[in-house]
């Protein structure tokens, strides 16, 4: 992966070549080794091409190359993992190369901006709303139905921050209080700006590989164990916000494929999708890791921190790490790999994981994308 | 071998040059309800995972992935977007079943330029913005270099692309889906007015709005829900270089790559064995050069073969007996999975008027259109059911 | 209501990145048009890149190219990027600079003896100094030139 | 591999080396424009919106009424039965209190963008915003009423309804 970054001089065919090299490197694979490519990579209206997959062919390493793009809004990050893996568990190809590239930037005044086109035309648009009003209704609606304390979830991008300070790509990472959060500027209540995670540039990648094949080019593989994506209504208002049901249901079918009957005891650790601090919680309870409601009280004790019993975003997340969408989800997937090879360095979590989750979100508060992975 | 996948259903809207009356949510529902009819499915309880196509920018919508799961059946399921033609939708959902993971799927696209202001201005925001946007010019330009190269390398003439548009729209009388057809003659073609010279207007196929649904399925459940499959024999799809700077113009490179690929898959079937053909002319001259580029004739002999009516609905390899792109209009995203429709329904011996005889294999072909040198290629036979 | 209008109400910065930056300075400051050679693929990139597309190798191996060179297509523009119609119509072409495996796509004009062709022989028109900004429109334009 | 791999590529740049010209760009405004068909459904529901009405659409086979209407049940997968005149009331699904326009500037007086369920409906809610009171007064389940445009100014469009306003119980 490349360094997450509010703005790189990098053009996005740049960004995608730097992390698809690291990942052919990383391996000792050459461009002839891989027979198709998948491309993740979220609004054309950030990077500002039109068809913006084709336009990133050659920094992808597709050259002359069976390659498509795949788009679940802001769950794209690991539902291109999921799309790899349908590449080589079909049996069409032995490799897939998955690369997730953003250039928030390039999207002026603001990135912002942008996600104004994300709304209804007709119910939605003409009220002029911000992209951060539906997470704050999705939020405020959280907090209502299980009575949840600001504190608490600002104790999620306490961790996340302290947990980026160790990731060597992270944008945002700092040591903060459950108080700086609070006292942050209020963008739309109850968001602060510092339970948002920032724009960013920035692109992943990682090499996907049929069992016989990677058995080959490595002793220590980690395996695709469980997919699952699910998408909901895009009516968002005539659903209760207050559980993420879709992520349910692609967690199960992840779970289901992966041969997992409790998460709460056979997950060693997770990175679920926070790009705002609460969606770390609401995610947790989307994927099982607690019972509704709960997941605050385990990050306010303390349960999900690095070495804490269940560890949830030890590389920082988005809140961190940063947030070039796709990339930012594939960034997680990266994450459970080093983990689970304990080739983490300073964020390698303690004990001998095996087993671990990620997940990503994303287009009206309505997708789930989940990817359990084994060492 | 591998588990076999079929194509059990397909609805397709007729195609319009404009349909103002109804939503795209109202176009797509009437192709699902349709798709899922023919393939005798029910989607809440059947269908596992839906796949479609879009791209943000031909709808005026960031992440239209958020717009489309309810008017197919899809809510609360597996689903997700490929920016792509529907063809490579339609490949996605091969992969899928192909993993086992998933017994039967719907691939969806549509198109709706007639909602589109300006195709050019779009058109122009997928060229490179350092290197080529800035030159400002007519998007079309990409079409114009492409068929002047392509002509000159390979001799074939102005007047025989204008021949293919005279064939396809044409066909297109007999095709009731079709929203361009006409007794359009080669002459009209050369006296159009220029665009990007050699490009003519007519030579270019004029854009459409239409829904397509497709209803895909594993050996077992084909055989439980239909009586017709059509087997997908092969597959392939490629991109070459998107920098118009590296191309090499006279060639359609990742047509030939796709074609190579499909044919390799689906090992027992050569060009000769093939009933009919459904391939990329979305533009006159792109018809003669896919011909060329996948090796179903000689460099340089599309032209001649098109003249002597070889590729007509009753010639030896009929070609977009449909009408293709240039008589039954252009749908962007979903013109792949409109000629795979097509195909479909000449396998399973219900085109109507335009039934090509004794249609059994057939082959379907896409490409991204400008600017990109993408494309993928496909296989069908209702052969082995 | 049958119809609503709207936008996609978005503005754009883009940067020329790694290897543009260099590129466009050359041009910018020299008037000089630089390629990137790939010793595994023998080829020479232009624009130049800071990898090579087909063998996927890092380049940093930077040469200047003539500012001359053969046209391998060209197209005749009658309209605008709008779709309006133009003047007079505009020539577009694909110019493969000597010492190039690429193409530059460029305007071409100031043709005037002989009609445009493929092979035919142009140069680069540089804008003045003072007018150039770092940008392919540094080059006003090609035209025919006769060794 | 994260311990392996010594430096990470990247050039971050700063807000001013691009406006001060010290590394190359290209400004480029993007002429996108739309004109979307409402279709069946919108097309009536703003209609109906001119005339100060809410209009949603019934389905027989589970028995819900939406809106925003759609001429089909997205969970029983067939098309829908009836359109349903709702009452321009509704109660407060849950709201927010922004501090910040579409493109992240901020604005002095804090907008409340809130679901309001529609009375009359099964539980659907619309996007829209609360008015008349104090944001700090806004609560869930609150009863809230659409306060309308004069006719005049109505053109068809969500904004006929200029927001909606506490009422009592």
């Amino acid at each position: 992966m490349t360094k997450f970054m509010r703005r790189a001089q990098e053009t996005g065919k740049e960004l995608a070549y730097e992390a698809a090299r690291m990942a052919l490197d990383s391996c000792g694979l050459r461009i002839e080794d891989i027979e198709s490519v998948t491309m993740g990579s979220a609004p054309d209206a950030f990077d500002g091409v039109h068809m913006k997959g084709e336009y990133l062919i050659d920094g992808a390493g597709a050259w002359r190359k069976p390659y498509m793009r795949n788009y679940v809004g802001g769950g794209t990050g690991v539902f291109a993992p999921i799309h790899g893996w349908q590449h080589v568990a079909s049996g069409l190809f032995d490799t897939c190369l998955v690369v997730c590239e953003e250039k928030m930037s390039s999207c002026r005044p603001h990135p912002q901006a942008a996600f104004l086109t994300i709304f209804d035309n007709f119910t939605e648009r003409p009220l002029g709303p911000n992209l951060v009003w539906i997470f704050a209704l999705e939020m405020h609606r959280y907090m209502h139905v299980h009575k949840i304390p600001k504190e608490k979830i600002a104790a999620v991008s306490v961790k996340n921050k302290k947990n980026a300070m160790d990731h060597p790509c992270a944008q945002l990472a700092q040591k903060i209080t459950v108080e700086d959060v609070l006292n942050s500027e209020v963008l739309v209540w109850p968001v602060q700006r510092l339970d948002i995670s920032p724009t960013s540039d920035g692109a992943a990648a990682v090499v996907l590989a049929s069992e016989d094949v990677a058995r080959k080019i490595t002793d220590s593989p980690v395996w695709i164990d469980g997919v699952g994506w699910n998408l909901d209504t895009a009516y968002w208002t005539n659903r209760d916000l207050y559980y993420p049901q879709y992520v349910e249901n692609a967690a199960k079918m992840a779970y289901q494929m992966a041969g997992i009957k409790n998460p709460r005891q056979e997950i060693d650790f997770a990175e679920p999708y926070d790009p705002f601090d609460y969606k770390e919680l609401h995610h947790m309870e989307g994927l099982m890791l607690c019972k509704k409601g709960e997941a605050p009280d385990l990050v306010w004790e303390g349960v999900t921190q690095r070495d804490g019993k269940l560890p949830v975003c030890p590389s920082g997340g988005l809140l961190g790490v940063g947030n070039p969408i796709a990339a930012a989800g594939l960034m997680k997937i990266c994450e459970l790999f080093w983990q689970l090879r304990r080739e983490a360095g300073k964020r390698q979590i303690p004990g001998d994981p095996k087993t671990a989750v990620a997940q990503a979100w994303g287009d009206l508060m309505q997708v789930g994308t989940v990817v359990v992975m084994r060492a | 071998m591998a588990p076999r996948v079929a194509v059990i259903g397909v609805g397709m809207t007729q195609l319009r040059s404009i349909a103002p009356d109804l939503s795209y949510k109202e176009m797509m529902f009437e192709a699902a309800v349709k798709a899922y009819n023919d393939a005798g499915v029910d989607p809440r309880r059947d269908v596992q995972s839906f796949i479609c196509s879009s791209e943000d920018f031909w709808e005026g919508t960031s992440i239209f992935d958020e717009y489309v799961p309810d008017q197919i059946g899809a809510s609360l399921k597996p689903v997700c977007t490929i920016s792509a033609d529907g063809l490579y939708s339609l490949i996605t959902a091969y992969m899928q079943i192909s993993t086992g993971l998933i017994d039967v799927a719907a691939v969806e696209a549509h198109s709706k330029p007639s909602e589109i202001v300006s195709i050019r201005n779009i058109m122009s925001l997928a060229l490179d913005p350092i290197y080529v946007r800035p030159l400002a010019a007519d998007p079309y330009f990409v079409a114009g270099l492409e068929m002047m190269r392509y002509l000159h390398e390979s001799g074939n003439t102005r007047e025989q692309c204008a021949r293919v548009v005279e064939k396809n729209r044409r066909n297109a009388l007999e095709n009731p889906y079709a929203a361009y057809a006409s007794q359009t003659t080669a002459q009209d073609v050369l006296a159009s007015e220029a665009v990007c010279f050699p490009l003519g207007k007519m030579d270019i196929a004029e854009p459409a709005d239409g829904a397509a649904v497709v209803v895909l399925a594993s050996e077992e459940k084909a055989k439980d829900f239909c009586d017709d499959p059509v087997w997908i024999l092969g597959l392939g799809w490629c991109s070459d270089t998107p920098c118009l700077e590296a191309r090499e113009w006279g060639e359609a490179t990742y047509a030939k790559v796709a074609a190579d690929k499909t044919f390799k898959m689906a090992k027992d079937v050569r060009p000769k064995d093939l009933d009919l053909l459904e391939i990329d002319d979305s533009f006159s001259y792109k018809e003669l050069q896919h011909l060329e580029a996948m090796g179903f004739c000689k460099e340089g002999e599309a032209g001649v073969l098109t003249e002597k009516g070889v590729t007509a609905p009753d010639g030896e390899i009929p070609v977009n007996a449909s009408g293709g792109s240039l008589g039954m209009g252009y749908t962007f995203e979903m013109a792949g999975l409109q000629r795979l429709c097509e195909t479909v329904l000449q396998l399973r011996n219900r085109a109507g008027e335009h039934q090509v005889k004794n249609a059994r294999t057939g082959f379907v072909q896409c490409w991204r259109g400008i600017p990109t040198a993408s494309g993928a290629a496909m296989i069908l036979t209702s052969e082995g059911s | 209501m049958k119809h609503v209008k709207g936008k996609m109400p978005v503005n754009f910065l883009y940067t020329a990145g790694v290897a543009g930056e260099r590129f466009l300075r050359e041009i910018k400051e020299n008037a000089k048009i630089l390629g990137v050679r790939c010793r595994k693929c023998d080829m020479v990139h232009v624009p130049p890149k800071i990898y090579c597309e087909r063998c996927f190798e890092r380049l940093g191996e930077w040469t200047e190219l003539a500012s001359e060179g053969q046209i391998e297509t060209f197209t005749m523009c009658y309209f605008d990027a709008d779709g309006n119609r133009l003047a007079e119509p505009e020539i577009l072409a694909v110019i493969r600079l000597e010492g190039a495996n690429e193409g530059i796509i460029h305007r071409v004009r100031k043709i005037r003896d002989q009609q445009v062709h493929v092979g035919m022989e142009v140069k680069a028109v540089f804008r003045e100094k003072k007018d150039r900004v770092g940008s392919v429109l540094d080059i006003a334009y090609f035209e025919p030139f006769a060794r | 591999m994260s311990i392996k791999i010594k430096e990470y590529a990247g050039t971050p740049l700063r807000e001013e080396d691009l406006k001060q010209g010290k590394v190359l760009s290209i400004g480029y405004w993007p002429k996108a424009k739309y004109n979307w068909s409402a279709g069946v459904a919108i097309g009536r529901y703003l209609a109906e919106l001119k005339n100060a009405r809410i209009v949603g659409r019934q389905c027989d086979k589970c028995g819900r009424t939406v809106v925003p209407p759609r001429m089909f049940c997205e969970w029983c997968f067939r098309p829908n039965d009836r359109w349903v005149i709702l009452k321009d009331s509704g109660v407060v699904n849950t709201y927010s209190i922004s501090h910040i326009a579409a493109d992240a500037t901020r604005i002095k007086k804090p907008l409340i963008p809130t679901v309001i369920q529609i009375d009359g409906t099964t539980d659907a809610g619309i996007l829209h915003l609360v008015g008349e009171t104090d944001p700090k007064k806004v609560k869930f389940g609150m009863k809230v009423q659409a306060v309308w445009k004069r006719p005049e100014e109505r053109t068809g469009a969500i904004t006929d309804i200029r927001y909606f306003r506490p009422i009592e119980r």
